[in-house]
This record gives C-alpha cells, structure tokens and sequence, in this order.
C-alpha cells in the first residue's frame, strides 16, 4: 500500500495568543497531527504576504496564519490589518486557481487549545485528499 | 559564517518520550553553522546551564539555541544563562520542542522530524540575530489613576503616600464610586459610607495627590515612563473655593431630574450636590438640562447665590500632565434596563437592581432606611431576589459570572429581613458561590438566622398582576413550579465594564477581552498590567470584583506603579523596528499601522522611536519595500525560517 | 469636445510664466500608431502637443524621474512639472499624493476628460483593420475615432474598439487638476468589473490551467512593473534587478538581501513575482492598464490587479485614487470588516 | 544543393523528419512564437516575426550549468549538467534572426567555446524562409548588412513561389532534410530560377525602413560618449528589459546558485538571460555603478551594438529586425537614435 500523503503545513501563530494557545494544547497534552511546523511571529499583523508566497514557493502543501481574536490583539489591532492583509491575499491565490483550503486563517487565544487542536486536524484532513501542491513550489 | 551551539534538553522523558533527542542532536549537528550539539536530561537544571556555559567558552560560540520546553518558560533562564557566559543575551533562542512537539504527537519519527525542522528554523533565526542592548529611559516621577472609585482612591492613596504625586481623575462631580451608594457591606455589615467617606477626605486633603473631578482623560500619548495626558475639565459652573454649600440655588432650581445617585429613585436638580459627603463638597450645574446659561433663559440660582459663587462663563478646559505611570480603575456599571426586560426590569416600578435596592436599604437613602416599594411606599412583605439576573447566560446575555452577586444578595435578604422581620426572603440562585474569607458563613447566617428562602433554579415569568409582581419558577431540586405573589423583585443584575471604557481603552492603547473588561498582561502570572506597559488594572475594570479583591489589586497596581516610578531608568525590550532608510520612501503606511504612534516621518523617511516601539511588527509586513524590520525577526530571518520548516 | 489648443495655450503660458520647469505631454512618433512622450521646455515648442485616442501612455511614470532628479541634485528646480493626464492618470497622482511620494506643488496638473470615450487598444484596432497598418487616430465628431491607414480614413465606433479598462472606466475625467480641458461628462459603468467575469466563472482547475499557462510565458523583462507609475520603488522586494545600494551601505545591509524568487524565468518563480506586483498593488493600482499594454507576451496581468481592485471594493469598499487623505487600503481597517473566511 | 517542393508536399516533407525535434512559429494568441510542433500539419509559414527570436532555442533563457550537493560526510559533489544533444530543426528562420545567430556564435565561439551553447547549435539546423513581404513594419535588415533572403547562418532557405518552395541548402546539415525527403523535391526549372530571382529582388524594395548612411555611424559613435545626446534620447525609457530580451543578437548572461536544501546543501547552478537595461547589471557590490542612469544604459544598448561590436567582430550587433522599436513601450525607435546620433552636433 502506498503510504499515505502527509501534507507539510507552515502555521504563523502570533506569540501572544495562538503560539500560546498551541502551548496550552501542548500542557493539555492533547494531540494533533505533527504536519504542522508552528513559526511564533510577534503578531499575525507581522505576516507579511510575501512570506505566504514564499512558503507556497518552497513547497508547503498548506499555509496557516493565526492571531488572537478581533479586539484581543495583544498589540491593540494589529491583527485587524492581518484579517484585511490576508483576505486580499486568499483572494489572489483562489483567483489563480489556488485551491482555497491550502491556505487558511484562524483565531487563536491563549486559551482555546482546543481549538488550536481542532484547526490543526481539519487542515490535514482538508489537505490530505488534495495531495502534494505542485502548483506554485519550485520545480526541483 | 556564525558559530552556533544547539543544546537539546530531554526534559527527562517529557520530550524524550517522544522525540529521538540524540537524532535531533546528530542532525543539527550536520547544520551548517553549527559547530557544537550536544543533548542534556535537563537543561534548565544546573548542571544543564553549566553545560552550556563550557560549551561556549570552549568552543568560543557566538550564538545559542536551546530545544526545550515553551519560550514563555526558560528563555530568561536561557538568555541569562549566555549572558554569564559572556554572549549577549539576544544571541540565545528557544526552539519549543516540547509544548508544540512532543507533547501533543505520539509517532516517534515524525515528532522527530518535526522537532528537527523547528530546531534548525531556529538555528536559522539566531544566525542572523544582532547582539542587542536594553534600551534605557528617564522616568517621569508622577502617576495618574483614572477613576475614582474604591480602587482608584486606594491606588492614588498608596502613590501618594509612598512620597510620589499622583493626579486622580475622575469623570463625576465628585469621587466614590459606586460604593458610596452602598448601604452596608458584606460578610461584617459595615456601613459603606463610613468606611469610605475617611478615605475619600484624605484624598482630598492629601498634598501629593491632585484631584480633578469632573474631569476626562482625552488623548495620552508617549510610553512607560514619560506619558503625556491630555485632561479635559469640564465646567461646573460653580466656584468651590467661593461655595458655601448652603443649598439655596437648589431650591429655586425649576429643573428636575433622575438623581443619579439614587439610581432615579429620587429627583435632583440641575445645580445638585451628588451627596451630602461629595468630594469635592461642592456644587455642580448640569449644563445637559439647565434651562441656559444666559440670564434671560433661567439665571435663577446665580440671582440667590450670595456668595456670587456661579459663573455662567466657565469655560471647558485642557490640562496637560506628564505622567510614568497610568492606573486605570474605571470600575463597572449594571447591565442596562433595557437588555434585561425578561424580568420586567425598567417596565414595573417595583422591580429593582441591586444598586437601587441598596439605596433604599441606605440610612442616607430616599427612604431614609426604611424598606419601601417605589410604587405606593408600601412595606414589601414578599421580595423575590433573583440572581445570575444577565450573568452566566451566553445565549442572551453575558457569559461570565458577575461574582459579587451572590454575597450581595445574601446581604440584602439579611438586611431586608433586619428591616421587616415578618417578611419573607426568596432567592432565586443556579448555584452559590461564596468563595471568601467568611463568605460561605455569611450565606449559611442569612439562611438559618434570617430564614432567607433559597430556591434552586431559574424564573421563568416576572409580571403584575393586581398590585403584585407574579413571579414564577421551577424549584429545580424539589421540581416544583413554584409561584410567588411578590410584592418586590430585587435583580442581581450582571455587571458590566462601566460606559465609556472601551473608548478609553482605545485612547489608551490597552487591550479589552471578549466582554469588553480591561485584559490583563497575562490571567494568572500578571493579573494587575495591562499589555501596554506602564499602564496598570485596578478594581471592576478588569473584571468584576468585590470590595477586598478590589482594594487589593489597587494595591497591587500601586506597587507596579511605584517600581518604575521609583527606578532612576526603565529598561525596554530591543527587538523593536528599524528602519533601512535606503529604501524607505516616505509613504508613511507604517506610521499609519503603528498601534504604539511608535513612527513618524522626518525629511521623507521614517523614524522609529524605540522606546514606543513594541516590536510587533506590523509595520514590516505593511511595508511595500521590506524598509522597516523587527530587530532578531526580520523578514530575512523569517525566510530562512520557512525554507527550514519545509525541510529546505 | 476636447480642443488641443487650449491645450497647447495653457502650456505655452505656463511656460512662459516660468511656473512650470517643463510639460510632459504626448507627441506624435515618428513611426507608428501611438504618441510618445513628450517633455517640452520651450513654449515654442507646445506645438508638438498632440491629444488623440492613442495616448495610452500613462505619463505620471515620469514623475519618478524627476523625483529621482531632484534627490541627486544640490539646488534642484523646485517648480511644478507640467503633467498632461487623463482621468485613470489622475488617479496616479492621487496615489502618489497619498503616498507622499509627491507633493501637491510638484506637479501642475493639465487634465483632459476623455468624455465619452477613452483610448484604443491597439490589438482590437488591428483586427478591424484586418493588416492594414494604422497610422493615426483621431476623435470623431460622435463618439467615434477617425482611423488613417494607408488607404485613407475610416470611421470606427469608439466602443469597438476602446480599451478594455476605458470600458470599465469609473473616472473618465480627471479627479485632481489644476486646468481641466474638456469637459465632464456623464456616463454610465454598468460593471466596472465586467472583464473578470470570464475567468472569474471559470472552475478553479480551469483558471490555474489558464494562469499557468499565461504567467509561464512571463520572461521577466519587468515591463510590467517598469511601466506602473506605482511600482516606484528603489529597490523591489520581489527581486534585486536593482539593489539600492551606495557606497555607504554597511556590509551587515548587504548581507540582509532577500532572496524571495530566483531569477530563473519558470512558473513557480514568476508566480512569486507576480503575486507580489498584484498584492503590492492592491488598493493603488488606478486601473491605468499600462502592465498589460506593454507585455511582450500578451499576458493579462492586468486581471490579477483588477481582481484585488474588485475586492477591495467588495470587502472593504475601497477605491484608489479618489481621496490622497485618505489611509490607504491596506493600512486601514474596518471594525466590520469581513472575516468569514477565519475559522 | 537547390530543389523545389510543392507546397502540398510540404507536411509529408516534415513527416520524414520525424527524428529530429521539430520548432516552428506557432500563433499564440495574438502573436507568434517558436515552439516545438507536435504535428507536423500545422507548421505555418505565412507568419509574422515572432516575440521572441530563435535565439531561445541555443540560448535559452534559463539553463542549468551543473549540480551540486553535499553527503552525509560533507563532501562537496558538483556534477555539470550539459544539454542532452537532440538534433533539432528550426523551420520558418527569418534571415535576420539567423544571421543573428552568427552573431552570437562569434561570442561563444572564439578562443573558449561555450559547451552548453555549442552543444545545442551543432544540433541545430536552421530551415529559412524568405521575407517576400516583411514580417514586421519595423524591419530595417538592408541597414545593417542583411537582406530579406540573406542565407548568413542558414542551412536551408526556402522561398514561396506561390505553389511551391523554392529550396536551397547550403550545408552538409542542409542537404542531409533534403536527401530525407528526396522522392518530394524537383530539380527547379529555370522559369523557378527566374521567379526566385524576381522575388528576392523585390522583397528588398519592400522594406519600408531604413538607417542611411549606416557606416557613418560606428566612427561617430566613437566621440560620443560624454554626449548629452544619451540623455536626451532616454528621456522617454522606462527601464524595462524588452529590447534586448527580446533582441536576436543580445546574448548577456548571469549565472545564480538555486539552492533547494541548504541543510544537506542541494542545488543548482543556473545561467540565465540578464540584461544591460535592468540598474543591476553593472551595479558593484561597493555600491558604485558605473551605469547609474538610463541614459547610460542606452547608450551601452546602442554603442555595445554600432561601436564595440563593430571594432571586435566587423559587424554591427543588429540584424534589424525592427522587435525593439515594435515592441518598446514608449516607442524609443532605433533607427531614429542612429540617424539623429550620425547627424548629431554636424
């Protein structure tokens, strides 16, 4: 039997709430498929869009960005500028025909591991029938 | 080419239950740029610092990445670990292999190459970190508490008394809160004016501290340390320094209006004194519904003022203060009437909130203490209290516990029961929660001694019906409907963040949960700050508290205040943005994003002011031209972090 | 009806007056269809001024120059520029006001409305003209365009051949301008978006098929971003064909570079260049539709900036160019801003 | 070797050349380019000048040189990449681009010869077409030594006589097509031989544009370094790549490390097209470049072509075929800078 497709997920998680929220599942000990590679940035207001191009450039079969919940923001609003930020780039990617669920965003806080946890295995369960995404990574 | 050591920690079996640890150390020893790997049971142990200390004095590395738990936990351990061996402290990362690896996957090989993925990204990250200095500065020795309730006043107090001046604001004609409209306090029975009114004279009496009542914080900008305050006076209309309090302009007043202080049990007039023990002791004209400033409208109170106290010209005004640290204390409000019509609260006289009902308890009440219904000021023989009245609801109302109100309803059926010993006491409750030094006592007294009737479970119907209040419910322990024919409903309303807070919290940069109180820096490590730093929590802003919880986080709050004001420099965090001005071009979008007003133009280019900058980043990823950076997590860094994530 | 000579009087009395350092207009080529620009210094010389439907050229480009003139320069003129621009170009200006890449008193705004017509497109009027070679355009009395070949004049409907952009066109008169010539007349877009509709309604697997195939031909000559009067930056993060570095660049900077695209000409790498143009883009491009006019391989790059343009509209009811006080879109926020697609 | 085909026979011609990898013009959208034909019914030569030249197919824009990656024991293994040698037939070669293939052997030639180029070129037999009409309304081959049926880097050159292909082969490469398809092609009779002579004739009086005095030019250059005159001329370009990427003879070349993996280290070594009118092509890692401005880079554009290339090989670096000014967005035209730089301070 061919092994099955084990898709390579970047997730941006802002360190105040998502990065948090990730370490509570963690002390939850709850578990979750490990597809995911977290990347703790200051804010999801800091996710630039490039770095979104990039991960699809070097191959991650999906993308997450993950911020704190509108009006949590540990910096006040910068994750009201991400939500406007990603939208348009969501945009983008579905308009060139991009399958729309490699690349997503969440609210995460601090204290929805759960939900970190859930996010996380919807992705890989969304990702896997789609397998590898040939589309934009480098042609090696 | 830099030089850098990575250290994998077991954690004894917390990481290496699940991750290879010693393939962690092999591969990143492959890394380029790594020059020394090396795995350790516990790193954060002793002998685990030790470890590391040797390592880079002996292989002379420049930087270091630690693969253990959280960074939340040991990356001060870490940093100051380098630190002693002489590496500048920014030239240490964590790579947190165990909250977000091994402790939420099972698979061995792939939690393995998870953690080895998340190790080199943060090899990556450290190789382009720059050694950092802590960025100092002056501190201006002055604090300001916003709000001058219970928590406000016990700040200021602890401020002022420490030797610091404190100015205290507060947007009412005079200070108190809502616990001066207390009648008595729970578990002792303590009369709430009592206690307060001393604390309210020695605020007013207290030379370090400047009280400016009547009064609204309008714009603050600046940082921890050197805020600048922008205070809005509004007018009074009347001198207090000319004022005698003899009262006669309220009696020619032709206005009247719902007392506030009584919860518009009472009337007052447009030229009022909140209380008899306001402080500032004075009177105030309510420009909102006086007649006119200009003699022709009205001018009666100025025509019998003797000592020609009112000035119809007083004119609003702007002080501006300088400030290191800020308190906010802005206290609650009950939940309006007009969200809670279920009970029919706002539609039947005889309905009340917990305050009003407090006032009618109150010596200094409409009723002069005496338990009458508002409707025909008929002794109630039958009160229904029901509690949870918008708390606990998440479908309609809000989701959280109020927390005070179960000890103040046992105290209010007490004293109901003190005051008409033939009554009956009813409380609704979902469950009583009397966590507190004497609390659980004070509710078992309320039962046993006063015959306070508890009822388990929720009111279904509240309505009039000839000249009683029909209130009906399930006794959910017993599963009897139960029916009263009420003479008085006491709601044990949901507190809320008091009315305007939120655009304070904008105004101040500090961060609102999801129910809009102040958020505290972090739940349980720091319940007293804000996120912003300087910038303090005290009392029902942040979340709803009694009288003992919210003198103490005054205090704690004071504390907080008094160690920066009392340092000769602050220290801020250096990770913050920095501008390559070759390829700035002014366009000034970041300046735009900054929640901090860290940025400004000057001569086309863009100028951080680092110690504004709280280094989130925003404006990096506004940046049209990669012109602004976070320090030690630039876009490059975040590069070569993707390209290590995704095995590249 | 437009009249060129007001036009040409207004510029040659600015010049005169010495309130402008010189006009960028457009001016007949010596060989071919459409105008080129032109930069006048003399007042005799407005006579070589030209206003007809194949100024396509979105000349507010040139401001950069100058731009980059005057930084170089120890005592630069700091007299306005003369600028001829039609109403997608005003916009420009408007972006760039917003931008606080110009200031107001850097330019002198000659406006001209295109009234109810706009500018052809050169491959629709080749087809019409089915090889015959076309030599000149000219207003028509009706809303058409009067076309020379070699055969002599024939009259075209203007909308047969208009522009795609011009089509979908929501500022047919200048919005910012110190003289306007022409007038501002009415007219009705009934979708301003229209064009997408096309790729828009294809099945996602269709579409990449499509994009693929288009931004494979891409050989990254950067006429697209050499164009766009936006795309003014130094430096461009989506590659280095231009580093800005001087001599007093320390070497730390340097070694900062990002290398976020290879330089190879291949699918995954112009897909990053691309993507960055159009995100870049977003909420600035005016829809002048230069990038596409000047693609060598025809690629509709024009659509990947029009989709973020409809966007933009659509979930946050912004449109570039019409307010420089304005933040721009994507350094702005809306509490109500959509947020369905967050999980 | 000199034939006739049929114009009905043409498809069945290409089909006994089913082992070479066939290119041809093929209409893409609006425009033409080379691609390779998959069947062999669809090669049309009544085409316009393409976007590209065929320069792309011995030069191509992208190519890998070698690849290198390190081994668990840190060695360093570098494997060079050279193309694979597939023999190929360009069909539909306008003369212009197929002497600017000449052009560009001269620069890979020379003492060091170009593997990757070379490889690719030896592989290569170009098929010619005479412009009876000029493919573009820009084309100026005359001015610069050319002519619409020139047969400079031809094998073969084919000429539409109507019905039928005038065929002549002028290589060893040429005449093996032409024994291929031996049974299709005719002796040309002399009535052939007149009307070709006729055709070759008037296709050149057909071109529409022209430099005069293109032998002025080279020598006149020479002063004009510091001329203000580049200033002037560049006053309208926009810094994009379009002329010379697009150009047959500009053959400049940059060559990048594509790293894949860098934890073991993984890549390739690329050669890519570069292109003297992007501000990094003679940008110094000091931060001095000494084509700071547009005007510079013009001015390269155009002395590189009429002056060095001229002292270094006797022959402009131009074959005129006009995609330069067609293309340019702002219609910066080559010939008018020549003529206006020959006549400029005379």
């Amino acid at each position: 039997m061919a092994e099955e497709f084990e898709p390579k997920i970047v997730a941006f998680l802002c360190k105040w709430c998502s990065s948090a929220g990730s370490d509570l599942a963690g002390v939850s000990r709850m578990e979750y498929p490990p597809n995911v590679i977290p990347i703790t940035v200051m804010c999801s207001g800091s996710v630039s869009p490039l770095y979104i191009f990039s991960a699809f450039n070097k191959g991650a079969d999906g993308v997450l960005v993950s911020g704190c919940h509108p009006g949590d923001c540990h910096y006040i609003k910068g994750n009201y500028y991400a939500r406007r930020r990603i939208a348009l780039v969501k945009k983008l990617l579905e308009y060139v025909g991009l399958e729309p669920e490699r690349f997503q965003m969440s609210w995460v806080s601090a204290a929805e591991g759960v939900k970190y946890t859930q996010v996380i295995k919807d992705f890989v369960q969304e990702l896997k029938p789609l397998g590898p995404q040939k589309k934009l990574r480098r042609t090696q | 080419m830099k030089r850098t050591g990575v250290f994998v920690c077991h954690c004894g079996i917390n990481i290496a239950g699940t991750v290879d640890v010693k393939k962690v150390t092999k591969d990143l020893s492959k890394h380029k740029g790594v020059v020394h790997a090396e795995d350790y049971v516990y790193a954060c142990s002793d002998p685990g610092q030790n470890i590391i200390i040797d390592a880079i004095k002996e292989k002379n590395l420049d930087s270091v990445v630690v693969a253990c738990c959280s960074p939340t936990l040991h990356e001060t351990t870490f940093r100051n670990t380098s630190k002693s061996a002489g590496l500048n402290e920014f030239q240490c990362e964590i790579a947190n292999i165990r909250e977000q690896c091994s402790w939420v996957h099972k698979d061995m090989e792939k939690a393995t190459d998870k953690a080895i993925k998340i190790a080199k990204s943060a090899v990556q990250r450290v190789r382009r970190n720059e050694p950092l200095e802590p960025i100092s500065v002056p501190v201006t020795r002055k604090a300001l508490v916003i709000g001058g309730g219970i928590a406000g006043i016990q700040s200021a107090l602890d401020l002022a008394n420490t030797g610091f001046e404190v100015i205290l604001v507060e947007r009412a004609p005079s200070i108190g809160g809502h616990m001066i409209q207390l009648s008595e306090t729970f578990p002792t029975l303590d009369c709430s004016q009592c206690i307060l009114t001393p604390k309210m004279v020695e605020v007013s009496k207290h030379p370090k501290i400047k009280l400016m009542t009547y009064s609204e914080v309008q714009d603050i900008s600046g940082y921890v340390g050197n805020f600048k305050v922008k205070i809005l006076k509004k007018p009074t209309y009347v001198d207090p320094d000319k004022c005698t309090l003899c009262d006669e302009c309220t009696k020619v007043c032709p206005v009247v209006v719902p007392n506030e202080f009584d919860l518009g049990l009472t009337g007052r007039r447009a030229i009022y004194i909140p209380f008899p023990q306001a402080i500032p002791a004075t009177f105030t004209l309510d420009i909102k519904h006086c007649p006119g400033l200009l003699p022709i409208a009205c001018g009666k109170c100025a025509d019998v003022c003797e000592p020609e106290a009112i000035d119809y010209d007083m004119k609003p005004e702007i002080i501006e203060e300088e400030v290191g640290a800020i308190i906010v204390a802005t206290g609650y409000d009950l939940y309006e009437k007009e969200r809670l019509t279920e009970y029919g609260y706002g539609k039947y006289a005889d309905v009340l909130d917990g305050l009003q009902f407090e006032r009618l308890l109150s010596a200094s009440g409409p009723t002069m203490g005496k338990v009458l219904r508002p409707s025909d000021r008929k002794e109630p023989k039958e009160v229904v209290f029901i509690q949870c009245a918008g708390s606990r609801d998440p479908e309609l109302h809000c989701a959280y516990c109020s927390k005070i109100c179960c000890m103040y309803t046992a105290k209010h059926a007490m004293l109901y029961k003190h005051h008409v010993p033939d009554g009956q006491a009813y409380v609704f409750y979902i469950d009583i929660r009397s966590g507190g030094k004497d609390y659980e006592e004070f509710v078992q007294r309320a039962v046993e001694e006063d015959g306070v009737l508890y009822l388990r479970g929720k009111v279904s119907k509240v309505f009039e019906d000839k000249g009683k209040i029909k209130v009906w419910g399930v006794d959910t322990l017993t599963g009897k409907d139960i029916e009263i024919d009420a003479d008085m409903v006491v709601l044990a309303t949901a507190t809320r963040p008091s009315k305007g807070a939120d655009e304070l919290a904008k105004k101040l940069k500090i961060a609102m949960d999801r129910d809009g109180f102040l958020a505290e820096a972090h739940p349980k490590l720091r319940p007293v700050e804000s996120v912003t730093s300087g910038m303090f929590l005290a009392g029902a802003a942040q979340a709803p508290k009694d009288i003992p919880e919210a003198v103490a986080q005054a205090s704690g709050a004071a504390a907080k205040a008094i160690s920066i004001l009392s340092q000769e420099k602050l220290f801020h965090a250096p990770t913050v943005a920095k501008v390559n001005v070759n390829l700035c071009t002014g366009c000034g979008m970041c300046v735009e994003v900054c929640p901090y007003d860290a940025l400004s133009l000057k001569d086309g280019k863009v100028e951080v002011n680092e110690v504004l900058c709280e280094g989130c980043g925003t404006c990096s990823a506004t940046c049209l031209r990669a012109a602004i950076n976070v320090k030690n997590l630039t876009a490059l860094q975040v590069n070569e972090m993707i390209k290590a994530a995704l095995g590249g | 009806m437009v009249n060129l000579e007001e036009l040409k009087k207004e510029a040659a009395q600015i010049l005169k007056e010495g309130k402008v350092k010189y006009i960028i207009g457009f001016q007949r080529s010596s060989n071919g269809l459409l105008p080129v620009p032109a930069f006048i210094k003399k007042p005799e010389d407005v006579e070589k001024l030209v206003w007809d439907p194949a100024c396509v050229h979105n000349l507010t480009l040139f401001l950069q120059d100058d731009k980059n003139k005057k930084t170089k320069e120890k005592e630069p003129d700091e007299r306005p520029v003369g600028i001829v621009v039609k109403g997608c170009d005003s916009r420009a200006i408007n972006v760039l006001l917003q931008e606080e890449f110009i200031k107001r008193d850097d330019v002198y705004i000659l406006g001209i409305s295109c009234e109810n017509t706009g500018v052809l497109d050169e491959k629709k009027l080749a087809k019409k003209l089915k090889g015959k070679k076309a030599k000149k355009a000219e207003f028509g009395e009706k809303d058409d365009f009067v076309i020379t070949t070699e055969d002599g004049k024939i009259k075209i409907e203007a909308q047969e051949v208009l522009s795609e952009r011009c089509l979908e066109c929501k500022a047919h008169f200048p919005v910012i301008y110190d003289v306007l010539i022409g007038e501002k007349t009415k007219r009705n877009v009934e979708d301003p978006f229209k064009s997408l509709e096309k790729t828009e309604s294809l099945p996602a697997e269709e579409r990449w098929k499509f994009w693929k195939e288009q931004i494979e031909k891409c050989i990254r000559c950067y006429a697209c971003r050499s164009v766009c009067p936006m795309c003014y930056c130094d430096e461009c993060v989506a590659d280095t064909i231009s580093f800005v570095v001087t001599p007093d660049t320390p070497a730390e900077e340097k070694a900062q570079k990002i290398k976020w695209l290879e330089k190879s000409p291949v699918s995954s790498e112009n897909f990053v260049y691309h993507f960055v143009r159009a995100i870049h883009l977003s909420g600035r491009c005016i829809d002048c539709g230069e990038c596409e006019r000047v693609c060598p391989l025809d690629i509709p790059v024009r659509f990947l900036n029009k989709k973020l343009e409809k966007e933009a509209k659509e979930l946050f009811d912004y449109e570039a160019g019409f307010d420089p006080d304005k933040p721009s879109l994507v350094s702005s926020f809306k509490d109500e801003d959509p947020e369905d697609f967050i999980k | 070797m000199e034939k006739v085909l049929l114009k009905k026979d043409f498809p069945q011609w290409v089909k006994k050349l089913e082992s070479y990898t066939i290119y041809s013009p093929q209409k893409e959208g609006d425009f033409w380019n080379y691609e390779v034909t998959k069947n062999s019914e669809i090669i049309d030569l009544d085409y316009l000048n393409t976007v590209l030249s065929p320069k792309k197919i011995v030069f191509p824009q992208r190519e890998v040189l070698l690849e290198f990656s390190t081994s668990d024991e840190d060695e360093l293994k570098v494997n060079e990449v050279l193309p694979e040698e597939t023999q190929s037939i360009i069909f539909g070669v306008r003369p212009c681009d197929a002497k600017a293939l000449t052009l560009t052997d001269k620069v890979f030639g020379g003492d060091i010869k170009d593997p990757y180029y070379w490889k690719r070129r030896n592989s290569t037999t170009l098929v010619g077409l005479t412009c009876n009409t000029p493919p573009s309304s820009n084309c100026f081959c005359i001015s610069v030594d050319g002519s619409p049926h020139s047969k400079e880097g031809l094998d073969i050159l084919m000429t539409d006589l109507g019905d039928k292909y005038y065929t002549e082969s002028f290589t060893k490469k040429g005449d093996a097509l032409l024994n291929l398809g031996k049974a299709l092609f005719k002796t040309p009779t002399a009535k052939d031989k007149k009307d070709l002579e006729k055709i070759k004739a008037d296709s050149k009086k057909k071109i529409k544009r022209q430099i005069k005095e293109t032998a002025k030019i080279p020598p006149k250059l020479k002063d004009m370094f510091d001329s203000s005159f580049w200033d002037e001329e560049s006053l309208s370009c926009i810094r994009c790549g379009i002329c010379t990427y697009l150009c047959p003879t500009c053959h400049c070349f940059d060559m990048n490390d594509e790293v894949t993996s860098s934890s073991p280290i993984q890549g390739e070594r690329v050669r890519t097209w570069d292109n003297c009118q992007f501000p990094d092509f003679t940008m110094h890692s000091s931060g001095h470049n000494p084509r700071p401005d547009k005007a510079s880079r013009l001015r390269q554009r155009i002395l590189h072509k009429f002056q060095y290339f001229v002292e270094l090989y006797k022959n402009y670096q131009c074959t005129g075929c006009g995609r330069c000014i067609s293309k340019c967005p702002v219609g910066i035209d080559i010939i008018e800078v020549l003529e206006k730089a020959r006549d400029h301070g005379s």
